[in-house]
C-alpha cells in the first residue's frame, strides 16, 4: 500500500483494500511456491497415467512395495535434510554417515555384540558425525557446503577403515525380514511405516513448534533471527546432529534390508536425497518449503523410476536424465513465471543478481 | 548361528517350489521363452559380452532375452531391477550378482512366483538360484593364475596382487585360493607381499601399480585378476623401466592386452570367453524353464554349440578351464 | 539560465507496495552544486538511483542535454558522464583499493592487458587529490568505514564526469576529510561540472551548496537558491509542519533505574560508556552517524560481545553476547536496519509479529496458528496497523507499517526497557507522529525507552534526557530543558569535552 | 551503514594492514606448497624410490587432468557459483573423442581436441544459461546436469567401450610420452593454468569475475555485465572439462560411460584446498592446481608408504577440512588484528 495514504488516520486494524498482492520478488516467488504441492500432485497423476501406459503392472501394490522399498533410505535422509536446507545450510555427508553406520554395525556384530546394543551405538555415532559437521559450521563459521564435502570423504573413508574388505552377511533373519518385509500383510513395507512415523514427527517439528518457527526464520534471514534472540548457532547444531542421526538410522535399515554391510553402500545417495528435497519445493537459499512437498517429490521420483524400470523399450538410463531435468525444471518454472509477470510490470532491477551457491 | 539355520530352512521351501516336478530330459524347449538378464552394471563391456551370449542362446532357441541392469554396480540398485523384472513375469532371470546375499531375498520371491533363477559369473546365495554357471571354478582360477606368474618368474621372488574393489566377491575368493596355492612346496620361494585394490578404476589401478613398483623394489611379478586392473597395470609397466623385468599376468581382454603382449610388456594372461558364459547360462535357463533340468546334481543338458554339460554340486555348471593368451594365439580372438 | 546537463520530470518510482518517489523534479546545471535534502525515507536515494541507472522510472521522463533518455543500466548513466556515490557501500572487499577504483575501466597496456603501473599511478593521484595516503595495493577488506567512503569518492572521480552525485558522502567523514572533499567539489564546479550533494547536516549544505531541492514523502516540495533560505525554513519544509506539532511528548513521572550500563567498551568502536535509563523515561542517544550509538545498543542487547564493562538490568548483570538473556531480562530491541535485522521479509505479518512469543504460544510444545493470528491481530489493532491479510509477507507493508510490526514484536514481550535505533527512519510523516505518540504513551505507562536518532528535531522533541556520543565516547548529558540544536551539535562534533555523567 | 568511529591516519594504518595482508597471502600460498614439499620429502625419506624422476613425473601426470578441471572450477567458484557437472561433462567428451577416433581413423588429432572442447563448452553454455537467464542457483543447475549429462553418456555409449586397441598410437602417446622428460599432459596442464591465470590476473574480464564474486550488487553498480561474465565462466569451465575428457581418453585408452564418475567433489576439494573461497571473490588457479597436485600426491604416497589402502579417503577428507579451517583461522586473525589496531588508534 502506498506510504502516503497512511497519513490519514487509519481505521484501527481494518484490513486495507488496496494492498497489492504482488509486492517483493520473494513474495511473488512464494505465491508460486504456495501452489507447488498442487503442481507436484499434477505431475504425480501424469506419472501414474504414463506409467500405466507403459505397463499394466505399474498401478499395483507390488509396484508400491518394491518401488518404495528401493527409496527407503533416501526417503529417511531427505526428511532431516529438509530441515537443514530450510535453515539455509546443506549436508552432503549423509550418505557417508549411512555407510559408516553400516560398517560399524557389521564390525560390532562380528565382535559378537547383540544387535539390540549395536543399533543405539550406531545411532549415537551418526549423531556424533552430524554434531561434528554442526560444530565446524557454527563454532568455526565454516561454510557447510565445504565442510560436508570434506566429511563426505572423511566419513566414508572411516567406513572403509572400520570394515575394510570384509562384507558381513549373517545378520539375524528376524531383523532382516523386518527390514525387508511388509507391514501386517499389507503391501506397505515396514520401512515405509518407519518413514511415515518420522515424516509425521519431522512435519510437526518443522510446522507446529517454536523450534520449527525458528528454523524458517533463520533460513529466511539469519541476522533478523539472531536479532530476535533466536539461538541461531544452537538450532543449526541441532539440525546437523539430527541429520547425522537419521542418516545412521538409514544405515541400519539398508544394512538389514540388504542383510549385508559394505563400505561402498549408498554411494551417491546424498545427491538423490537433495534432489528430492529441492524437487519438493524447498528453496536452496532456505526459509521456504514443506515436508509434504518433499514427500510428494519422493513419490514422484519413485514413480518415475518404477515406470522406467517396468518399461521394455525405454532404457533405464533415462531415469537419470528425467531426474536431472525435473530438478532444474522445478526451480526454472517458477522463475520463468516470475520473469513473465516482471516483464509486464517493470521490475526494480533489470540485471538479475547471479544465482549464488548454497 | 541362528541366521544360517533360518536361511537353509527357508531355502528348502523355495527349492521344493522350484524342483517340485521331476526333471524330464526329453521335454521340448518351450517356444517364445522370455528371459531377463541382469548384469552387475550397465556400460561395463565385459558384462555386455557376457549378456550378449544370453541373447544369442535365446534367439537360437526361438525365445527372447532383455538386458536390464543398474547404472551403478551396487546391490541395492540391482534389487530394484530384480523386483521390476519379476513384475514382468519372465520365464527366467539370469543374474550376475553384485552381492551374494543382498539380492537373495528378492530372488527367492521371484522363485516363489515360478520364475527360474540362473546365477552366472559371480554367484548369489546358493538357495536363491537353481543353477549357477561358473566360467571356471574358483579353485582353477587361483591355481592357473599362480602357476602362470610362477612360470614367468622361475617360481622365485616377491609377487603382489592388484585386485578390484575390497569387497568384490570373485576376486576375494580367487585371492583366497591363490594364497593357499602358494603354500604348496612348488611355490615355497614365492612371497605374496601385498594385495592392492584398484577399485576397477583405471586411474586408481594405474596409481596402485605404480605404488607397488616403488614400494617393493624386488617385486618380481604381479597378478591382476580383473580386466580393468591388468590393463592399467600393463599400461604403467609398458612405459616404466621395469618393463619386462616385472612380470604381469591376470585376467584380461585380448583386445585390451594385445598391444602389450606385442610390445613385450606382458608374456601371457588368461581369461575365459565371456560370451560363452552367457550362452551357457541362457541354455541352462531355457532348459530349466522347459523342465529339462531342475538344478539337481548330476542332471545333464545339451548346451547348443558348447555341447553337453552336467550339473555339479550345489547346482554349479562349470564352463571350463581358463584360456591362456600369448603372442602365439592372441590374434585368434576378438573380444 | 544555462541548459541543464541532466533533468528529471515528474519521476515516479515504487518498490512493490512502497511508493518511494511520486513527484521527482530536479535539474542539474553546469557549474552548480545542488543540495538534495529531506528526512529519512523522503526518496533521495531513490532519486539518485534513477539518475544512476540502477533502477528504472515507472513514469516520468529523464533528459540529458535536453534529449529524453532511458538509462537501462549503470553503464548507460556512466557513459553519459554521470558519476554516483551511493549511500550503501559498493566496494569489493577482496580486491585492492586500486582495483576497486578502476573496476571495469582498468587502464590497458599492450595486448589489452591491464597496465598495473598506470593503474597504481592513476589511483595514487586520485587519493592524493583527496589528500589521503591510502595504499592502493591494500585490499579493501578491513578498511575503516571512513576510508571505504574515501575509496567510493575516488571511484566516482576516477573518470572526468560532467555530473557528480553524492548520497551522504560525509556521513562517516571527520571534519578535515569533509573539508578536503569540499575543495574537490569546488574544483569540479570551477571546471563546469554539476554536483548533487545529499546530507543530513544542514550546516554542510549551507557551506558548500548554491541551490537546494527539498523532498518530503517522495515528492519535491521546494527548489530555491540557498541564499534565499534559512536553515529553519529548510527544516520546516523538510518536516512539513511545525516541530512542536510533530512531537507530542507528554511528561511521565520518572521512576527507578531499569538499566545501568557500566564502562562498556568494544575496542575500536566505543569506549568506557556508562549511563542509566529509568522507568518512564525516554533517553535519546544523539550523535553523528558512525559515532557508535548503534554499536552500544547492539552490545547492550548482546548482539556483539563487549570487550569490557557490563550491563545491569533490575540489579542483575547480563551475560555478554546473549540476546536471549537480554530478552528474558526484559529488554526489547528495535534495530536500525528494518529490512535486514528487524524483520524476516518473506515470512507473514503474523509470523513476524509473534516471533518473540512462539515459546509462550505453544501448548504442549505445539503452536496452533490460530493462537498466532489472535496475538498478531491484537497488536495490529493496538498499533493501528494497516494491512491486507495477516498471512501476507510483511514485505507487502509500507515502511511505516513494517516498523509497527517490529514494535509489535517487541511490545508483545512486555519489556521493561525498549531500545529504539532510528525508530522513524524511512517512515512517512503521518506514521512517524503515530510512532512518537506511541513512544510517549508507553513511557507514560512506565516503560523505559532508549532512543537512538540522527534527527535532531526528533531528539529534542521526544527526549527527557539527551546523551551525546562523539567518536565512540559519551561527550555530554543534557537535560530536556537545556537541550537545543546548538548544544547537541557542539557535543556531537566533539567541540565540548564535558565528562559524561 | 554505521560502524567505526572516525577516520584513522590512513597512511600508517594502510601500510601496516598491507604488510599484514601480504604476510597472510604468502602464508596461504606457501602453506600448500610447504605441505606438498613436506609430504614428498617425508615419503622420499621413507621410500627413496619415490623421488626418482619417473616417479615424480607420474605424480605430475596423475594430477594434470584434475589440475585442468580444478582450473575450470576456479573460474566458476570465483564468481560465487559452482559446477558439479564437470565429471559428467568429462565423461561425455572422453567417450566422444574415443568414439570419433575409433570410427573415423585418420581424423586429425587437433580436430578431435577441438570437437571435444566444443562439446564441453556446449555443456557449460547450457549450465550458464540456466544460471544467468534462468536465475536457477548454480548448485541446483549443475546437480541436475550432473545427472543429465551422465545419463546421456550412458544412452550414447549404450554399454560399449572404446579400447586402446582401436585408438591411433599417435593419440595414445600424447597420454604417456614426454618432451625433455616432461609429459605432454603436464605441459598442457601448465599451459592451461598459465593462460587462465594470466587472464584472471591481467584482463578486465578476469578481474570482473572476482568483482562479481566479491560483491554482486557492487559489480552491477560498477557497470559490470555480470550475466555475460558468469556465462563465460561456465563455458570456459565446460570447455576445460571437455579438454580433460579428450586427455582422459589419451591417457587411459579405455573409456566407457562411467569415465570421470565422482570427479566433481575431488575437483572442488582441490580448488578449496588450493585456497579458492567457496563463496567467491578470492583464490587463484595456481592454488587450485597445487591443490590437485597435493591431493593426487597424498594418494600416491599413502600407497608407497604401504598405508592400508582404507585410510586414503579418510586422509583426503581430513586434509580438506584442515585447509578450510586454516583459511578461516587466518581470516579471523586478520580481522581481529585490524580491530585491535583501530582500537589502539582511537583509544
Ligand atoms: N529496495 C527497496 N524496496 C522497498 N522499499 C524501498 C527500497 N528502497 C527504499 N525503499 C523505501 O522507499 C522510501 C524512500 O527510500 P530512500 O532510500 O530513497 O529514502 P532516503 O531519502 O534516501 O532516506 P535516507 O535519508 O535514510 O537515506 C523509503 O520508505 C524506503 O523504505
Ligand atoms: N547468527 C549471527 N548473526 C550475527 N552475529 C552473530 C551470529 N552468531 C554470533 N554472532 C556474533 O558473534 C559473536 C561471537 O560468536 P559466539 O560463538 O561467541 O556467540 P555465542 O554467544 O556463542 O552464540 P550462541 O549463544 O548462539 O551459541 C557473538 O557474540 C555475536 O556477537
Ligand atoms: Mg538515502
Ligand atoms: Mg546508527
Amino acid at each position: 500500500m502506498p506510504a502516503d495514504t497512511t497519513a490519514t488516520p487509519p481505521t484501527t486494524g481494518a484490513p486495507a483494500r488496496d494492498a497489492e498482492p504482488t509486492a517483493t520478488g520473494g513474495a511473488r516467488l512464494r505465491a508460486v511456491l504456495g501452489r507447488w504441492e498442487a503442481l507436484l500432485i499434477g505431475l504425480l497423476v501424469l506419472t501414474a497415467v504414463f506409467g500405466q501406459g507403459i505397463s499394466s503392472e505399474f498401478l499395483t501394490g507390488d509396484s508400491f512395495t518394491t518401488g518404495s522399498l528401493d527409496l527407503s533410505e533416501v526417503a529417511l535422509m531427505a526428511l532431516a535434510l529438509t530441515l537443514v536446507i530450510v535453515a539455509a545450510e546443506i549436508d552432503l555427508s549423509v550418505a557417508s554417515v549411512l555407510a559408516l553406520s553400516s560398517a560399524l554395525m557389521a564390525e560390532l556384530w562380528n565382535g559378537g555384540m547383540p544387535l539390540e546394543l549395536i543399533m543405539p551405538i550406531c545411532l549415537a555415532a551418526g549423531a556424533a558425525c552430524g554434531a561434528f559437521n554442526g560444530l565446524l559450521v557454527t563454532r568455526f563459521g565454516l561454510p557447510s557446503l565445504a565442510v560436508t564435502i570434506g566429511t563426505l570423504a572423511l566419513f566414508r573413508g572411516l567406513a572403509l577403515v572400520v570394515i575394510g574388505d570384509e562384507s558381513v552377511t549373517d545378520f539375524p533373519a528376524n531383523y532382516t525380514d523386518l527390514a525387508f518385509g511388509n507391514f501386517a500383510g499389507t503391501f506397505v513395507p515396514n520401512t515405509m511405516v518407519l518413514f511415515a512415523i518420522l515424516a509425521v514427527a519431522f512435519g510437526v517439528l518443522l510446522h507446529a513448534t517454536p523450534f520449527g518457527r525458528s528454523i524458517y526464520a533463520i533460513g529466511a534471514n539469519e541476522e533478523a533471527a539472531y536479532f530476535t534472540g533466536l539461538r541461531v548457532k544452537r538450532v543449526k547444531l541441532i539440525l546437523f546432529t539430527l541429520s547425522g542421526l537419521v542418516a545412521a538410522l538409514a544405515g541400519i535399515v539398508i544394512t538389514l534390508r540388504n542383510s549385508t554391510a559394505a563400505a561402498n553402500v549408498g554411494q551417491g545417495f546424498e545427491l538423490t536425497a537433495i534432489t528430492a528435497v529441492l524437487l519438493g519445493g524447498v528453496s536452496i537459499f532456505g526459509g521456504r518449503g514443506t515436508i509434504a512437498g518433499v514427500i510428494l517429490a519422493l513419490l514422484l521420483l519413485g514413480g518415475i523410476q518404477k515406470a522406467l524400470l517396468l518399461s521394455q523399450s525405454i532404457s533405464s538410463y533415462w531415469i537419470q536424465i528425467v531426474t536431472g531435468a525435473l530438478l532444474v525444471g522445478s526451480v526454472l518454472g517458477p522463475n520463468i513465471a516470475r520473469r513473465v509477470s516482471e516483464a509486464r510490470r517493470r521490475g526494480t532491477s533489470h540485471t538479475p543478481e547471479e544465482g549464488s551457491t548454497t | 548361528g541362528s541366521t544360517k539355520d533360518d536361511e537353509s530352512s527357508s531355502s528348502a521351501s523355495s527349492n521344493t517350489s522350484s524342483s517340485s516336478n521331476e526333471a524330464n530330459p526329453d521335454a521340448e524347449i518351450k517356444q517364445g521363452l522370455k528371459t531377463v538378464s541382469i548384469p552387475k552394471q550397465l556400460g561395463n563391456p565385459y558384462e555386455e559380452f557376457e549378456h550378449s551370449g544370453v541373447d544369442e542362446a535365446l534367439k537360437e532357441l526361438g525365445g527372447s532375452n532383455s538386458i536390464k541392469g543398474p547404472t551403478d554396480a551396487s546391490a541395492s540398485s540391482q534389487i530394484s531391477i530384480i523386483n521390476a523384472a519379476v513384475q514382468q513375469k519372465p520365464d527366467a532371470i539370469i543374474i550376475a550378482g553384485n552381492d551374494p546375499d543382498a539380492v537373495a531375498p528378492a530372488l527367492k520371491q521371484a522363485a516363489q512366483r515360478g520364475v527360474k533363477v540362473v546365477g552366472m559369473d559371480s554367484d548369489v546365495a546358493a538357495d536363491a538360484r537353481s543353477v549357477f554357471v561358473n566360467q571356471v571354478t574358483t579353485q582353477l582360477v587361483g591355481e592357473n593364475q599362480v602357476e602362470s606368474i610362477g612360470k614367468q618368474i622361475g617360481y622365485k621372488g616377491d609377487i603382489a596382487i592388484l585386485s578390484a574393489t575390497a569387497n568384490a566377491t570373485n576376486q576375494n575368493a580367487w585371492i583366497k585360493v591363490m594364497k593357499e596355492t602358494l603354500k604348496k612346496p612348488k611355490y615355497k620361494d614365492m612371497k605374496l607381499v601385498k594385495v592392492a585394490y584398484g577399485d576397477d578404476d583405471d586411474q586408481k589401478s594405474f596409481q596402485e601399480m605404480q605404488g607397488l613398483i616403488q614400494a617393493y623394489p624386488n617385486l618380481k611379478g604381479v597378478i591382476s585378476p580383473t580386466t580393468v586392473g591388468v590393463a592399467a597395470a600393463a599400461r604403467y609397466l609398458s612405459k616404466s623401466p621395469q618393463k619386462g623385468k616385472v612380470k604381469l599376468t591376470g585376467l584380461g581382454f585380448p583386445n585390451q592386452m594385445r598391444k602389450f603382449v606385442k610390445d613385450g610388456t606382458v608374456d601371457e594372461f588368461q581369461l575365459w570367453v565371456p560370451k560363452d558364459v552367457g550362452y551357457l547360462a541362457g541354455q541352462a535357463a531355457a532348459a530349466l524353464a522347459s523342465g529339462r533340468i531342475t538344478g539337481k546334481e548330476g542332471e545333464k543338458f545339451e548346451a547348443g554349440r558348447l555341447g553337453e554339460y552336467t550339473i555339479g554340486a550345489d547346482g554349479e555348471i562349470v564352463l571350463g578351464p581358463l584360456t591362456t593368451f600369448s603372442a602365439d594365439n592372441i590374434d585368434d580372438f576378438d573380444f | 539560465m544555462s541548459e541543464p546537463i541532466i533533468a528529471l520530470e515528474r519521476a515516479e518510482k515504487s518498490y512493490g507496495a512502497v511508493r518511494a518517489l511520486r513527484g521527482g523534479d530536479i535539474a542539474l546545471r553546469p557549474g552548480e552544486v545542488r543540495a538534495l535534502v529531506g528526512e529519512n525515507g523522503a526518496g533521495k536515494s531513490t532519486l539518485v538511483k534513477l539518475l544512476g541507472g540502477v533502477v528504472r522510472l515507472d513514469t516520468g521522463t529523464m533528459r540529458v542535454d535536453g534529449e529524453a533518455v532511458d538509462f537501462h543500466s549503470p553503464t548507460a548513466a556512466r557513459d553519459a558522464g554521470i558519476a554516483v556515490i551511493y549511500q550503501e557501500p559498493t566496494l569489493f572487499p577482496d580486491l585492492s583499493v586500486a582495483e576497486n577504483v578502476v573496476m571495469g575501466f582498468h587502464p590497458l597496456g599492450a595486448l589489452r592487458r591491464i597496465d598495473r603501473g598506470a593503474m597504481r599511478k592513476e589511483v595514487k593521484g586520485l587519493l592524493d587529490r583527496l589528500g589521503v595516503r591510502l595504499d592502493p595495493d591494500r585490499p579493501v577488506r578491513g578498511l575503516s568505514i571512513a576510508d571505504q567512503q574515501i575509496v567510493e569518492i575516488a571511484k566516482a572521480l576516477s573518470f572526468d564526469a560532467r555530473v557528480l552525485i553524492m548520497d551522504e558522502p560525509t556521513a562517516a567523514l571527520s571534519g578535515n576529510e569533509v573539508e578536503r572533499l569540499f575543495n574537490v567539489v569546488r574544483a569540479l564546479r570551477e571546471e563546469g561540472a554539476a554536483v548533487l550533494f545529499i546530507s543530513h547536516r544542514i550546516e554542510e549544505v549551507f557551506s558548500i551548496c548554491d541551490t537546494a531541492t527539498v523532498m518530503r514523502d517522495g515528492a519535491v516540495v521546494h527548489d530555491a537558491r540557498i541564499a534565499d533560505m534559512t536553515p529553519d525554513d529548510m527544516v520546516r519544509r523538510m518536516v512539513g509542519r511545525e516541530l512542536s506539532a510533530l512531537f507530542p511528548k507528554q511528561d511521565a513521572q520518572v521512576g527507578e533505574p531499569v538499566m545501568k550500563v557500566h564502562r562498556l567498551t568494544r575496542e575500536g568502536v566505543f569506549f568506557d560508556v556508562s549511563f542509566e535509563v529509568r522507568a518512564g523515561e525516554i533517553v535519546a542517544l544523539a550523535g553523528l552517524v558512525g559515532a557508535g550509538r548503534s554499536e552500544v545498543a547492539r552490545a547492550i542487547f548482546g548482539i556483539d560481545k563487549p570487550d569490557a564493562g557490563h550491563v545491569e538490568v533490575g540489579g542483575r548483570t547480563l551475560p555478554p553476547g546473549r540476546p536471549l538473556a537480554a530478552m528474558r531480562a526484559g529488554i526489547g530491541f528495535v534495530p536500525e536496519d528494518r529490512r535486514q535485522q528487524g524483520l524476516v521479509m518473506d515470512l507473514s505479518i503474523a509470523r513476524n509479529a509473534t516471533m518473540t512469543r512462539t515459546g509462550a504460544l505453544a501448548r504442549g510444545g505445539l503452536i496452533r496458528s490460530g493462537a498466532e493470528d489472535r496475538l498478531a491481530k491484537e497488536w495490529a489493532t493496538r498499533l493501528q496497523l494497516k494491512f491486507h491479510r495477516l498471512a501476507d509477507p510483511v514485505g507487502f507493508l509500507s515502511g511505516g507499517n513494517q516498523q509497527k510490526v517490529v514494535l509489535a514484536k517487541w511490545l508483545a514481550t512486555e519489556p521493561k526497557l525498549l531500545i529504539l535505533d532510528e525508530p522513524t527512519r524511512g517512515i512517512d510523516v503521518g506514521t512517524k507522529s503515530e510512532v512518537h505518540r506511541l513512544m510517549s504513551e508507553l513511557a507514560g505507562e512506565g516503560l523505559a525507552v532508549l532512543m537512538i536518532s540522527s534527527e535532531l528535531p526528533e531528539v529534542l522533541g521526544m527526549a527527557d534526557r539527551v546523551l551525546v556520543m562523539h567518536e565512540g565516547r559519551l561527550t555530554a548529558e543534557i537535560a530536556r530543558d537545556d537541550a537545543d540544536e546548538e548544544s547537541v551539535i557542539r557535543a556531537a562534533t566533539g567541540q565540548v569535552q564535558e565528562a559524561a555523567a | 551503514m554505521s560502524a567505526q568511529a572516525a577516520a584513522p591516519p590512513p597512511a600508517a594504518e594502510g601500510a601496516r594492514a598491507r604488510r599484514l595482508t601480504e604476510r597472510v597471502f604468502r602464508v596461504r600460498e606457501l602453506g600448500i606448497i610447504v605441505a606438498f614439499l613436506a609430504l614428498v620429502a617425508v615419503t622420499g625419506i621413507l621410500e627413496p624410490r619415490f623421488l626418482e624422476a619417473g616417479s615424480l613425473r607420474n605424480l605430475a601426470l596423475n594430477a594434470s587432468i584434475f589440475a585442468i578441471l580444478a582450473v575450470g572450477q576456479t573460474l566458476v567458484l570465483v564468481t560465487r557459483n559452482v559446477d558439479l557437472s564437470v565429471g559428467s561433462v568429462l565423461g561425455l567428451s572422453a567417450y566422444f573423442a574415443g568414439d570419433l577416433l575409433s570410427n573415423h581413423q585418420g581424423l586429425p588429432i587437433p580436430v578431435v581436441f577441438l570437437l571435444g572442447i566444443a562439446l564441453g563448452a556446449a555443456c557449460g553454455l547450457f549450465n550458464g544459461i540456466l544460471v544467468t537467464w534462468g536465475q536457477v542457483p548454480a548448485l541446483v543447475v549443475t546437480l541436475g546436469t550432473l545427472y543429465m549429462f551422465r545419463g546421456l553418456a550412458f544412452l550414447w555409449t549404450n554399454g560399449t567401450q572404446v579400447n586402446a586397441e582401436t585408438l591411433p598410437d599417435a593419440f595414445l602417446n600424447l597420454g604417456t610420452d614426454s618432451v625433455l622428460g616432461v609429459p605432454f599432459l603436464v605441459l598442457i596442464a601448465l599451459v592451461v593454468m598459465l593462460a587462465v591465470g594470466q587472464w584472471l590476473r591481467d584482463y578486465r574480464a578476469g578481474r570482473e569475475l572476482y568483482a562479481i564474486g566479491s560483491n554482486p550488487e557492487g559489480a552491477r553498480l560498477a557497470g559490470v555485465r555480470s550475466e555475460r561474465r558468469v556465462l563465460t565462466a561456465f563455458v570456459l569451465a565446460g570447455a576445460l572439462a571437455g579438454l580433460g575428457g579428450v586427455l582422459f581418453t589419451a591417457r587411459f585408452g579405455t573409456v566407457d560411460a562411467t569415465a570421470g564418475f565422482g570427479y566433481e567433489l575431488t575437483v572442488i576439494a582441490a580448488a578449496v584446498v588450493g585456497g579458492v573461497a567457496i563463496f567467491g571473490g578470492a583464490g587463484s588457479v595456481y592454488g587450485a592446481a597445487m591443490g590437485a597436485l597435493l591431493l593426487g600426491t597424498i594418494t600416491s604416497s599413502l600407497i608407497v608408504l604401504k598405508v592400508a589402502a582404507f585410510w586414503q579417503q579418510a586422509a583426503i577428507g581430513a586434509l580438506l577440512l584442515l585447509a578450510i579451517a586454516f583459511d578461516r583461522f587466518v581470516a579471523l586473525r586478520v580481522e581481529a588484528a585490524l580491530r585491535r589496531r583501530s582500537a589502539r588508534r582511537a583509544g
